[in-house]
């Protein structure tokens, strides 16, 4: 069960006139956790059923441990796969379903029990494997849609949303022990997801796919805390990132209602720019900050979320403190320039500045 | 949900009494008629209460041997249209289903057509074709070779030829169809990555998880060939082939100044709908399934 | 269903289809085919003449008043039968979903008519019905004369209607009991919440939403009525009196069969062919509406 | 030596004296074997041999009723009785059966290609007592007298003063035989294709207006109104004291054993002439495309079944005339009960004829008849009147002729041969 | 549309064999916003159902506005609602749903067409009154079905979790507006939810279902910091409270696996208890604190999530620095004791203590 690099190059595929995949150039490394994320209808399912083989993709090659697949049918690409509804046989017994692909490998009796008590061992289904899967709990049957993908020991292994159907509880638990399994094993495993906390805890590696498209792939930090675009930035984080309208006025950037900091872009002067800056890291409570006012106040016990405007831009700040905050009191925000993520007004691509003056705080006037 | 209508749920009540005495009224006259003798019916009308005289009536009717064998022929066809209609409709209905080739197409219009067209209508040349069926081989074999052969099939008086036509129907494949569309996708492409081809998937996964609709389709099949009337009628030309449905109209008087015996019309009729009424109660629940299966 | 859950390959599909396909030539496809041939031509009963009169046929049925008077009669069966199936089931159906826990009982019950052969209910009703010995000839004690069902076209037309209906509700009843289930309890609480008495819950709310249902078994039943009545009117009243319960289906039976016209009762059948065409498309086209709203 | 079929279209009391023939045969014959298969009513008998002979399979012999007649000597299906029995041995010679047996079923020129089977003609049945009661001391002779002695049952609080179930045979064909009226131009058909319907004026058409009457006093009942639901038990067990019926119906009549029946001839019009009526029933007819060595066979059954012994247990048991003049001299001058109804039957055919009560030869009878009881009784409905009734009947009927004619028009004509 | 008290008594259901509620008592003040919380299956939606007059309680009574309506049919109860998959009536267009009840209590057009029009001006509905349900997004049926509910202006408005059919964002903006409307309207509200951040943000009062028992009723600070039972502490908060079991030995707690702290509790002595920490309460580098091995760390660029083990138990701490922790790492965990809940381990009670030591903090060894 060694595990495999996969390469998707120049994928592309339509539904009738709409465009699911738009010549995709993936690399999924060897040994990897690689998670794809993205909204719902984006192209996950269809991306990752391509390098199944369940989807036949109008263009563009796949390439499994360096073998050209395209063309393979989906048994013999030495993938296994747990669907989002687990696919379980409702008429076979655990042992059964987990068994079966053995069987049409042409293993033996002996070489099938152990292979299934080994996957049961793992994954604690032990006692369940004379049951049928409508006696199992939602935990359970995740369970044996992995054990069913894992006894065969293929060298990938794909997942498509398989978190989707549980609780929240049960959710954080699978997630700790899919991350352990992954390390245990060691395949190459995708995982499709639309659940950005998924991703950010799961992964070494996010895809993230909108429209068909890498919007953009690297690190769960990375792309926490560089967003190459304003969907990125609006997509990842819970509250996301606070997108402000604003404009590029010398080496000023002026905030759409209120407010101007000084930053080094590469924009044209009174160029409409985004500015992102995550809620977590603005200040409430800086005299020279910016005017705000206080909309609604959710306190969450572990921390506070401030729904604020500033003009007609709505903007959120969680904080920790136990001050609370009403409605239509006046707040003063601020926040570090390098905290701040500038996105080009129209196309959303991220505007890296050239210089970064450090400790250059948001100010009520920009004095240059 | 918090419902106070006294009124509403008498009145409701007594209406359903009222459709159930409908529904089952003529079973009831049917019952008390052949209860009594053929002298009371002459003399006091059709009886509205049962009598005593059932078993004597019965055991008449049943030592007229067509009874049985009617009873015997509507069994056989009714079985074998039974299986032959699960068999091609489970296949023709996979092949329509979970097949990406254009021949899915062939089978599907091929087949549903004759949802639209109902045997009734084309009766009289069907009735043709079943007592020469190998003419349009013969046709064609005269056309390529200009071979004129003199082998002929003739399946009138035979239970092929009472079963096969009624089995060129569509509904089957319908039904089937209907299921294996809700069947998850996800299941044949989990037996695909785990290996399975398409015969192999429907005997380990499909079959299985069909039992159900062979036994809504079995059943609804089951009575509607019993049911059959028109068919029997036109393809039977010996009494000893006759169907149950078709011979208890053979009770009634043909002849004139054949005295009616009501009270054993009545008997025979009670006896042509125990077993579809027995086939009935015993596998309501699939009974129920399959038309609603049909309905969606 | 995703193409991706579907297997490649020609022969499997073919060979999974082929007998049904053959089976459907012989007994479907080449009696159409004959039935178009004969209706065009003039055949001996015996098979052994025929002449080729192109449309003759179908002018000749076309010009016969008989022809528009079974069309007429057709018509008014498909319309009285086909309503009284589906007002009746409906409202039974209704009821018993009214009464839910009480309703199992019933719901069993009135589906055991679905088991009655069409030719055994016409026997039990031929004498039930008679004006003599049955329970409806106790009107002739008290307005003499008055239930003369073969006599009397509209009495006859009555009975079998009634027939009809009796055998078609059962299905109606387990169609709509069943999407009356279906029908989420929500809506009908939605519905109390928003002030609706049952009755306003039904015609508001359950009747609407049994649209599908009611196009559905409206088609069935009226191609039933072209076609499976034959049992009842052959049964009771062999299409009399007076021709007032000579439905097509039976025209085209008696026609053939005992007037020996295999030309012109073909012709007939191809007539008929259209009209239960002309019901499916209606009712494809409505399959096809709700299909592509739902999707 | 050989097994053949034989279809029969009987039912009751009938089918059980056939297949006692049969019986019979087969126990006397060593070397054949029939086998007699009942098909249903004569409609459905009919239906079923055209069905048969298309496949292929059809019997070697078959029993078809008297309006089939024309039908089957036209549908080149046939092998003549007379060249049959010719070929095997047993002639027959058409001269041996009743004049109104032998008129009706010979071709023009005196050929007998079917084998009279079973014939039956109309009388008049009256319940003496019921009659007597009322003060009807002589039969109706005349339909005046008939429906003068309905009236008297019927104001005596009889509800039931006559029954008929309103077929054409006897309300059409008879009625217009007695009074040798025509039905068809062409002599009724026997002269060829191109005859037409001609009996909506004339005597049929006065002659219904009158049923048409009764039936709407309450006079004439129908045999679907009575408690027996059908004309000749409605008689036979005293619910009706007058009933115009077959020969045959007598068998029941005696059997019910309740009625002093009296039988008397048909009834005419005050002031016409009576002519012969003409029969009713069936002839056996022969197929073709058996094996050769079938053809023996079936002779001999047919010469079992023309030897008198046979007729006459036919006849006892069932009520139907004897066919043949030998037949009829031993009936009628059995000691034992001779059958009034037979008797008067006998009397009736052997009544003068002209060119009308010969029955009639035309084509696509079943449907016509069928035709001639929807329009009927859509007058007796009310949707029309009787006139024009049998105008559309005739209308009607005619078409079918029409199309018969074109049908025929190049069809085949019977060879000799099987 | 004046709110109306709601008081239920002694409200008894039972399923078959299963009891669904038992015996409760609850009082919904008028005008206020409650939220009924609890797990999936607890009785929540029995309870409001009950009090619609969809479903009939075997006993108990339910008073609104001080009137009995427990033998009221629903639509004589002057209560509106919403439900969880909207109900909204499929054949009927957006006027006619919010209408339709308008139309039944036999308003006239005029009337009706300003009411309707009021109800889509305060939920922005103006452009989508002629469409049919099938023709919304999620949000816009909410909406809708929040429009029904308010357009009658009943005494009641009853929600059965209205929002979790609607996307993580989409869940956040409804959950403010909800709130904005109900201060707007002002009638008594009672909203179902199994979602602890929906009861804890919009909760004027929340109702802790459990097994159709009342387990804590209070304001959302109450059951966050003063949880009364283990089941509130370890439903409330993401991640929940961490629950260790622990000994009372004279006046410390030991926790098992290591650590103890003194704490005066009326408790037996060497009894088992359970304490409960918030896992934003734990400070992780106390050189003083109780030895935990890493398990598992979770980055949501927020803030961390550590996975950490304590002898057998597991533990949960969430932090906001930027320091990593790997796996195997041992850390040194402290809190203050003021932060902590103690639980009778068998009942799960919480043991209130009769003195609190300010600045007494967790140590390895407790030195009394
Ligand atoms: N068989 C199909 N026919 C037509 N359209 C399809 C088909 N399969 C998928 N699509 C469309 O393609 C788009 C992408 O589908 P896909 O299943 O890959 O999305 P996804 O990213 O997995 O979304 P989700 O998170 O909802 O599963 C969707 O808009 C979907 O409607
Ligand atoms: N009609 C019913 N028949 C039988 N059991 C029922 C019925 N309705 C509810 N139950 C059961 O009663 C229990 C409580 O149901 P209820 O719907 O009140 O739960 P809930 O708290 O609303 O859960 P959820 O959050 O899943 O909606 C559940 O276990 C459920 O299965
Ligand atoms: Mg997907
Ligand atoms: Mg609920």
């Amino acid at each position: 069960m060694s595990a495999a690099a996969i390469r998707v190059q120049g994928l592309s595929k339509r539904f009738g006139s709409r465009v699911v995949m738009n010549d995709l150039d993936i690399d999924f490394a060897a040994g990897q956790f690689t998670v794809v994320l993205g909204p719902s209808g984006c192209g996950k399912s269809t991306l990752l059923r391509s390098i199944a083989g369940l989807e036949e993709a109008d263009r563009g090659t796949v390439h499994i441990g360096g073998a050209d697949v395209t063309r393979t049918p989906p048994q013999h690409r030495g993938c296994a796969m747990v669907f989002q509804n687990y696919a379980l046989y409702p008429h076979m017994s655990v042992s059964d379903n987990i068994g079966y692909a053995l069987k049409l490998a042409g293993l033996d009796r002996k070489e099938r029990e152990r292979r299934i008590g080994e996957a049961a061992e793992l994954l604690g289904l032990g006692a369940l494997l004379d049951r049928r899967p409508a006696q199992l709990s939602g935990g359970q049957r995740q369970r044996v849609a992995i054990g069913r993908a894992i006894a065969r020991r293929q060298r990938v292994l794909l997942f498509d949303e398989p978190l989707s159907n549980l609780d929240a509880k049960l959710r954080q638990e699978m997630r700790i022990e899919l991350r352990r399994l992954h390390d245990e094993i060691g395949a190459t495993t995708i995982f499709v997801t639309h659940d950005q906390t998924e991703a950010m805890t799961l992964a070494d590696h996010i895809v993230l796919l909108n429209n068909g498209l890498v919007e953009q792939a690297g690190t769960p930090m990375a792309l926490y805390h560089q967003p190459r675009t304003t969907f990125v930035a609006g997509f990842i984080g819970t509250p996301p990132m606070n997108l402000l309208t604003a404009r590029h006025e010398g080496h000023d950037i002026v905030v759409d209602g209120g407010g101007c900091f000084p930053a080094a872009i590469k924009a044209n002067s009174s160029a409409a720019v985004m500015i992102g800056i995550r809620p977590e890291a603005i200040d409430l409570d800086d005299p020279r900050g910016m005017a705000a006012v206080v909309e609604a106040a959710e306190d969450l016990g572990s921390h506070r979320v401030i729904y604020a405007r500033i003009g007609q831009q709505r903007v959120l700040v969680t904080y920790s403190g136990t001050r609370t905050y009403v409605r239509g009191e006046t707040l003063r925000l601020s926040f570090s320039s390098q905290a701040i993520c500038c996105f080009d007004a129209i196309s959303g691509e991220r505007i890296e500045p050239y210089s970064t003056r450090p400790a250059s705080f948001l100010a009520e006037g920009c004095q240059p | 949900m918090v419902e106070r209508h006294p009124l509403l749920k008498t009145t409701t009540l007594i209406l359903l009494v009222v459709g159930l005495v409908f529904a089952l009224g003529p079973i009831y006259l049917a019952l008390c008629s052949a209860s009594v003798t053929s002298r009371q019916i002459l003399v006091h009308g059709l009886a509205l209460l049962p009598g005593s005289h059932l078993w004597e009536n019965l055991r008449i009717v049943m030592r007229d041997a067509r009874i049985g064998t009617m009873l015997f022929n509507s069994c056989v066809v009714s079985l074998i249209v039974v299986t032959g209609k699960l068999a091609l409709a489970s296949t023709s209905a996979f092949a329509v289903v979970y097949f990406r080739s254009r021949i899915r197409h062939v089978v599907f219009w091929g087949t549903f057509v004759t949802l639209l067209l109902p045997l009734e209508v084309r009766i009289v040349p069907t009735y043709a074709v079943a007592s020469d069926l190998f003419e349009p081989l013969r046709r064609l074999i005269a056309a390529v070779t200009g071979l004129h052969l003199s082998v002929s099939i003739n399946l009138l008086d035979s239970y092929a030829g009472l079963s096969l036509p009624l089995m060129a129907s569509a509904t089957g494949t319908f039904l089937f169809r209907q299921f294996y569309l809700t069947v998850p996708t996800e299941l044949s492409e989990a037996a695909r990555m785990d290996g399975a081809g398409p015969i192999r998937f429907f005997i380990d996964i499909l079959l299985p998880l069909s039992k159900a609709n062979f036994a809504a389709l079995g059943t609804i099949v089951f009575l509607g060939t019993w049911k059959d009337y028109m068919w029997p009628l036109v393809a039977t030309s010996r009494p000893d082939m006759r169907t149950i449905s078709l011979g208890i109209a053979t009770f009634l008087p043909t002849e004139t100044g054949q005295p009616p015996e009501w009270n054993l019309v009545m008997a025979a009729a009670l006896i042509a709908l125990a077993p579809p009424l027995f086939v009935m109660g015993l596998t309501q629940r699939w009974f129920v399934r399959g038309v609603t299966g049909i309905g969606k | 269903m995703k193409s991706s859950a579907r297997f490649h390959g020609h022969w499997i599909p073919l060979a999974l289809g082929l007998p049904q396909l053959v089976l459907i030539a012989l007994f479907f496809y080449w009696p159409t085919l004959k039935a178009f041939w004969w209706s065009l031509h003039l055949v001996c009963p015996f098979g052994n003449c025929s002449t080729f009169v192109g449309l003759g046929n179908y002018t000749r049925e076309l010009t016969d008043s008989s022809f528009y008077a079974a069309l007429r009669t057709t018509a008014l069966f498909a319309a009285f039968g086909v309503s009284l199936s589906i007002a009746v089931a409906l409202f039974l159906a209704a009821m018993v979903e009214l009464h839910r826990r009480t309703g199992g009982l019933f719901r069993y019950l009135l589906i055991w008519p679905y088991a009655v052969a069409g030719s055994v209910l016409g026997v039990i009703l031929k004498v039930a019905a008679s004006p003599s010995i049955g329970p409806l000839g106790y009107l002739n004690t008290l307005w003499p004369g008055f239930w003369q069902p073969y006599l009397n076209g509209t009495q006859s037309m009555l009975m079998v209607v009634f027939a009809f209906a009796w055998t078609q509700i059962p299905f109606n009843f387990i169609v709509f009991v069943a999407a009356l289930r279906a029908i989420p309890a929500e809506y009908l609480a939605a519905a109390a919440i928003d002030g609706a008495d049952p009755v306003r819950r039904f015609i508001d709310i359950q009747l609407p939403m049994l649209k599908p249902q009611l196009f559905f078994v409206a088609t069935i039943n009226l191609i039933e009525s072209f076609t499976n009545s034959f049992a009842i009117v052959d049964t009771m009243t062999q299409g009399g009196p007076g021709r007032a319960t000579n439905i097509l289906a039976y025209k085209i039976y008696t026609d053939g069969f005992i007037g020996l016209d295999l030309s012109g009762s073909s012709a007939l059948s191809m007539m008929l062919m259209l009209l239960v065409f002309a019901a499916c498309f209606v009712q494809f086209f409505v399959f096809e509406r709700r299909a592509r709203q739902e999707g | 030596a050989a097994d053949f079929d034989f279809w029969y279209a009987h039912g009751g009391i009938y089918a059980q004296a056939i297949e006692s023939m049969c019986a019979n045969f087969n126990a006397a014959s060593l070397q054949d074997h029939v086998h007699c298969f009942p098909q249903g009513t004569y409609e459905q008998t009919l239906r079923k041999t055209v069905a048969a002979y298309r496949a292929g399979r059809q019997p070697a012999l078959v029993e078809i009723y008297d309006i089939g007649s024309a039908d089957m000597l036209l549908s080149g299906a046939v092998y003549p009785v007379d060249t049959l029995m010719q070929a095997m041995g047993h002639p027959i010679d058409a001269s041996d059966y009743l004049k109104g047996i032998r008129r009706f079923y010979a071709t023009e020129n005196g050929r007998l290609l079917s084998q009279p089977f079973s014939a039956s003609t109309l009388v008049l049945y009256a319940n003496r007592q019921k009659l007597t009661a009322v003060g009807v001391d002589h039969l109706p002779q005349t339909w005046e007298a008939f429906e003068a002695a309905m009236e008297a049952l019927h104001a005596h609080g009889k509800s039931c003063p006559a029954v008929s179930d309103y077929t054409p045979w006897k309300m059409l064909e008879q009625i217009n035989a007695v009074q040798g009226a025509p039905i068809a131009s062409a002599n009724n058909g026997h002269e060829g294709l191109q005859a037409r319907y001609e009996f909506a004026d004339g005597v049929h058409r006065r002659f219904m207006n009158d049923v048409a009457r009764w039936y709407s006093r309450g006079l004439l009942v129908p045999a679907i109104m009575t408690r027996a639901n059908d004309q000749t038990l409605a008689f036979a067990d005293g619910e009706c004291a007058m009933s115009v019926d077959a020969t045959g119906a007598y068998a029941i009549v005696k059997k019910a054993g309740l009625v002093d029946a009296e039988v008397g001839l048909l009834p005419v019009y005050a002031g016409t002439k009576r002519y012969g009526t003409t029969i009713g029933g069936s002839s056996l007819w022969v197929l073709k495309g058996q094996s050769a060595s079938v053809y023996p066979a079936v002779a001999r059954f047919l010469a079992y079944l023309h030897d008198p012994r046979q007729q006459l247990m036919f006849a006892r048991r069932t009520g139907y005339l004897p066919l043949t003049h030998e037949a009829e001299e031993i009936l009628t001058t059995a000691p034992d009960a001779e059958p009034d109804a037979i008797r008067e039957g006998l009397a009736s055919l052997e009544l003068p004829n002209n060119d009308y009560n010969a029955g009639t030869r035309l084509g696509f009878t079943p449907l016509f008849r069928l035709i001639w009881q929807d329009e009927v009784q859509r007058a007796l409905g009310g949707k029309e009147t009787m006139d024009t009734a049998l105008e559309h009947a005739q209308v009607r009927g005619n078409r079918l002729l029409e199309r018969f004619q074109t049908t025929y028009i190049d069809a085949p004509r019977a060879e000799d041969g099987p």
